[in-house]
């Protein structure tokens, strides 16, 4: 029996039992059975299409149409729910240290793990529609939780605009059915290849267009996620910056499988690849710009969330499979630098002018997070190197010399402020009491186990990149435009 | 004139008026509800989709033949598709209302200016 | 841009010491670069002199309102009012963009 | 903060062009019928919309069950439920002393609320369970009983109102509403192999026993059963958060 829907029910069930007994003695214990149970999710389902309640594909005047919801897996999706678990995991291990945790704070990721697991799934654009939404809330939730008032200001700035983007992608998902017939995304992207194009679908594109951008915090949408990874606690974000990165990648997949092999897509194109070099561009000017650490590493998302959809937005399989690689790649080495985010405010405060000299207090802690900012970088023995190889290559054979320049200009920009932190946080000196004070606060075994696997997963993808490429090459060619 | 293109064309000036108020008024209550009219506009255009020239409500009633029904009834599918839409909207709504709560009581005003200020 | 005005424009901000003096004024060539990149692949794509013409008073422009960095980072602020500007002048080009290429 | 007439100028622009691009895009719909032209032939349930919205299509409902309590959690939340840090919430409500202000409304409502709210929530009831053969459903009937279990509190204050639902009572129903659409989606899991199955019948026995001739009704009704407890209990369970300062004071542990 194919087992596929589960990756998704199991978490919105134990979601629910963690929303009702969230005040319960146990809740760390079972936050930690729960993590167990995550890992095992990813493989349940069997490749191939899973038909939700039996409505499998129908035959209406010759054209397959499928009548119901349909998922789909394949080794793409596979990997990279397989990653979004795994950091699923890491983050309620690590939430189990935390003073007052609830079983708010389980529900809503679970809530978050599942709905991101959908959007990734589904082929249904309706489907996707309502999970995104569910991710919106989920995400202003996860902010509301820091409890401080910056933190109900981001989330409601996110609520704000983003009931009005997903409106607009909504309206977007019924223009479509109206001119195609059909929700399911490869249906509707085999009906418009054969059919003129109407002024509904440039509509249609134009709000999907929106849609990705508020979802995966491209600009001018980036202040806001911004805000939302930096108001709220530093291990909060690391989950919360995966979810917008996977929900990015989907949307970019969505709308490369409907509109790619359409005389439009030049133009789509064009207006993403813009998109996308704001973000890296715009997310590494701020980025330098700022005191405290985690906003510096809040608009580092922003600037690697352009490199994802830049080279999603090429098209080309190589472009795919490095925008994706990439995708992977972020989520985990930036899960270890929030979560060493997490640690260094922990002992002393976010502000980087306030710390200095932890390399003392904490040297395995510093080597791990050193290795992490390495990857973000990009050097070699690490994955971020492979990736950003592969997007360096991708973007030259599709003939744009000049944006490898930019990405190279914006790679010394991400080195130049990852250094400063280094050197701020841990390398400056600091007065005798100051260590005394950081050698007080225990740092649990758990940050430094989530840390160092994660660190040792980028060491390991960075040597073996085939392991995952070569679950992404086949489906890269599937997808991309000729 | 037709009847599905008088909805659609009141369904658009919905969305447009409702993104008018949510780019330009300055009240946290008013911008709610242009996001709730930009809501119904696009409930509105997904109604009209589902209309049928002199057809039936989409509930089957034994005393009209099965064939006949099924020609002329409206389409189901953009029906429940608002049905759901309608829920998400409510559930968007009410979190955004209870933050504007918690807002006014600090602040004692609703512009938005002032409440989401620069921080 | 001499270096000693954009000190001053940095501590008028609160952070005026020598490395966030180099960040920012790294910052500053990187939005530059950003620019002349830009107009390289938009000239090269869409070949046209005028474009070009068009490219090099933008970079002069850009000369003329160095520093451009604080200005970037006021746009890049969290008040509602700006974002929203934003948002609505991205809504606006994006439109603009695809209904006229669909057009042709 | 001050804006510039520019940039006045441009974002009217930027507008015009915007509203000018989705409105030309809802004006030139033309409808095409496709996956449509199926779901107007079969029969499952009399009322086609409801055999889209829980047979074809059930997977979506559950995933809108689901935004309705994560909605329910994230308000709670914003009135400090399980929240890591009490801070700002303390600051907010600092002079409360945490009762709530029951004024109620004159005796002519009063007297009139009471016998709406029972005829509201009969009704509600009703439509629930006839939601497969008669307009209505799950979200409908229950928001009619919560309409009237909100109008009864309006008319009295929440202190003196008529039907009580406790807190608590309210999020145990939404959790059970919740927990049986997902169960009854499991159910069919392990029967056919498909989740949300409609199952017709188990050893020859209809699930849910209704007159004959309207097909077969299968798991629907049970569906629709769990999805009006929910949604009763989520809209409840949000307009008393939005009228109750008690809870608040509750949730930051003063009172």
């Amino acid at each position: 029996m194919n087992l596929l829907p589960l990756i998704v029910v199991i978490p919105l069930l134990m979601a629910i039992v963690f929303s009702y007994i969230y005040r319960s003695k146990y809740i760390r214990l079972l936050t930690l059975l729960m993590a167990l149970v995550l890992l095992v999710l990813p493989l349940l389902g069997l490749y191939g299409p899973y038909f939700f309640g039996g409505h499998g594909v129908v035959y209406i005047e010759g054209m397959p149409f499928v009548s119901g919801i349909l998922y789909t897996l394949n080794p793409l999706k596979e990997t990279l729910i397989f990653t979004l678990m795994l950091i699923g995991v890491l983050v309620l291990i690590i939430s189990t240290r935390e003073e007052r945790l609830s079983g708010t704070f389980t529900a809503l990721v679970l809530m978050g793990l599942a709905s991101v697991s959908a959007v990734i799934l589904t082929e249904d654009l309706f489907n996707l529609y309502v999970f995104y939404e569910i991710a919106a809330i989920t995400q202003a939730g996860l902010v509301i939780l820091a409890g401080r008032e910056e933190a109900y200001r981001s989330a409601f700035r996110y609520l704000l605009v983003g009931t009005m983007a997903g409106s607009i992608l909504l309206l977007g998902v019924g223009l479509l059915l109206s001119a195609t017939g059909s929700l399911n995304i490869v249906d509707m992207g085999r009906y418009l290849a054969l059919k003129p194009l109407t002024p509904t679908v440039y509509g249609a594109l134009l709000m999907l267009i929106v849609g990705l951008a508020y979802g995966g915090g491209l600009p001018p949408f980036h202040t806001l996620k911004v805000d939302l990874y930096s108001r709220t606690k530093p291990f909060v974000a690391a989950i919360l910056q995966t979810y917008s990165k996977f929900i990015l990648i989907a949307l970019m997949l969505v709308i490369l499988k409907l509109f790619g092999g359409l005389p439009i897509f030049n133009t789509t194109r064009g207006v993403l690849i813009a998109l996308s070099v704001f973000a890296m561009v715009f997310g590494t000017v701020m980025a330098l710009l700022q005191d405290d650490y985690r906003r510096l590493l809040a608009y580092h998302t922003v600037s690697q969330g352009g490199y994802v959809a830049l080279g999603l937005a090429l098209g080309t399989p190589l472009g795919i499979v490095a925008g994706i690689f990439h995708g992977i790649n972020h989520a985990l080495y930036k899960s270890a630098l929030f979560i060493g985010a997490h640690i260094v405010e922990k002992i002393k405060s976010p502000y980087m002018r306030e710390v200095g000299g932890l390399l003392l207090a904490m040297p395995t802690v510093t080597f791990l997070i050193l290795c992490a900012k390495l990857a973000s970088i990009g050097i070699p023995p690490f994955n971020g190197f492979q990736s950003k190889l592969l997007l360096a290559e991708a973007v030259m054979s599709a003939d744009m010399p000049e944006l490898v320049i930019l990405m190279l200009i914006v790679s010394i920009g991400t080195f130049l402020y990852m250094m400063k932190a280094f050197y701020l946080i841990f390398l400056k000196p600091c007065s005798e009491e100051q260590l005394r004070e950081y050698r007080e606060v225990r740092i649990s075994k758990y940050h430094i186990f989530s840390l160092g696997l994660l660190v040792l997963l980028c060491i390991v993808l960075g040597l073996y990149p085939d392991m995952v490429l070569d679950r992404l090459l086949p489906l890269g060619e599937e997808i991309a435009i000729e | 004139m037709d009847l599905q293109l008088a909805s659609f064309i009141t369904a658009g000036a919905l969305v447009v008026l409702g993104l008018y108020g949510f780019f330009f008024v300055d009240n946290v209550i008013k911008k709610i509800i242009a996001l709730s009219i930009i809501s119904s506009g696009v409930n509105l255009t997904l109604v009209a989709m589902g209309y049928r020239e002199g057809g039936y409500v989409p509930i089957y009633i034994p005393t009209v033949e099965f064939q006949v029904f099924s020609k002329h009834m409206a389409y189901p599918l953009p029906q429940a598709l608002v049905l759901t839409n309608i829920v998400i909207g409510a559930s968007m709504l009410a979190v955004m209302l209870a933050l504007s709560i918690v807002f006014y009581r600090k602040y004692r005003t609703l512009k938005t200016s002032v409440i989401l200020k620069e921080d | 841009m001499d270096y000693d005005r954009f000190k001053k424009e940095m501590e008028r901000e609160g952070s005026g010491d020598s490395v966030s003096v180099g960040a920012g004024l790294t910052g500053e060539l990187i939005l530059y670069s950003f620019l002349v990149t830009g107009l390289f692949l938009l000239s090269r794509i869409f070949g046209k002199v005028l474009l070009a013409t068009v490219g090099i008073l933008a970079i002069g422009i850009g000369l003329h309102m160095m520093p451009m960095v604080f200005r970037f980072k006021r746009e890049n602020s969290n008040h509602i009012v700006l974002q929203l500007f934003w948002i609505s002048i991205f809504l606006g080009a994006i439109s603009m963009i695809i209904f006229i290429a669909g057009s042709r | 903060m001050k804006i510039t007439i520019t940039r006045e100028i441009a974002v009217s622009l930027s507008f015009l062009l915007f509203g000018a691009g989705v409105f030309y895009s809802i004006y030139s719909i033309e409808v095409v019928e496709g996956v449509n032209a199926l779901y107007t032939q079969v029969m499952i349930v009399p009322n086609f919309v409801t055999a889209v919205l829980f047979d074809w299509r059930g997977f979506d409902t559950l995933g809108e069950c689901l935004i309705l309590i994560t909605s329910v959690l994230v308000t709670g939340m914003v009135f400090g439920k399980g929240l890591f840090n009490w801070d700002f919430l303390r600051e907010v409500y600092r002079e409360e002393d945490g009762k709530d202000v029951d004024l109620g409304f004159t005796p002519i409502i009063k007297v009139l609320a009471v016998p709406m709210a029972v005829l509201l929530m009969v009704l509600g009831v009703v439509v629930i369970l006839g939601g497969h053969i008669t307009p209505g459903g799950g979200f409908q009937g229950g928001a009619l009983i919560s309409a009237a279990y909100v109008l009864a509190m309006v008319a009295f204050g929440r202190g003196r109102c008529p039907v009580r639902f406790t807190h608590r009572f309210l999020e145990s129903l939404e959790s059970f509403g919740a927990l049986l659409f997902l169960i009854l989606g499991l159910i069919g899991m392990i029967l056919s192999g498909y989740y949300l199955f409609n199952i017709r019948e188990i050893y020859g026995i209809p699930l849910f026993p209704s007159p004959p001739g309207i097909g077969d009704v299968g798991i629907i009704p049970y569906l629709n059963i769990g999805v009006g407890l929910k949604v009763l209990a989520g809209l409840s369970t949000i307009t008393t958060l939005l009228v109750s300062h008690r809870i608040v004071s509750k949730n930051i542990g003063r009172g």
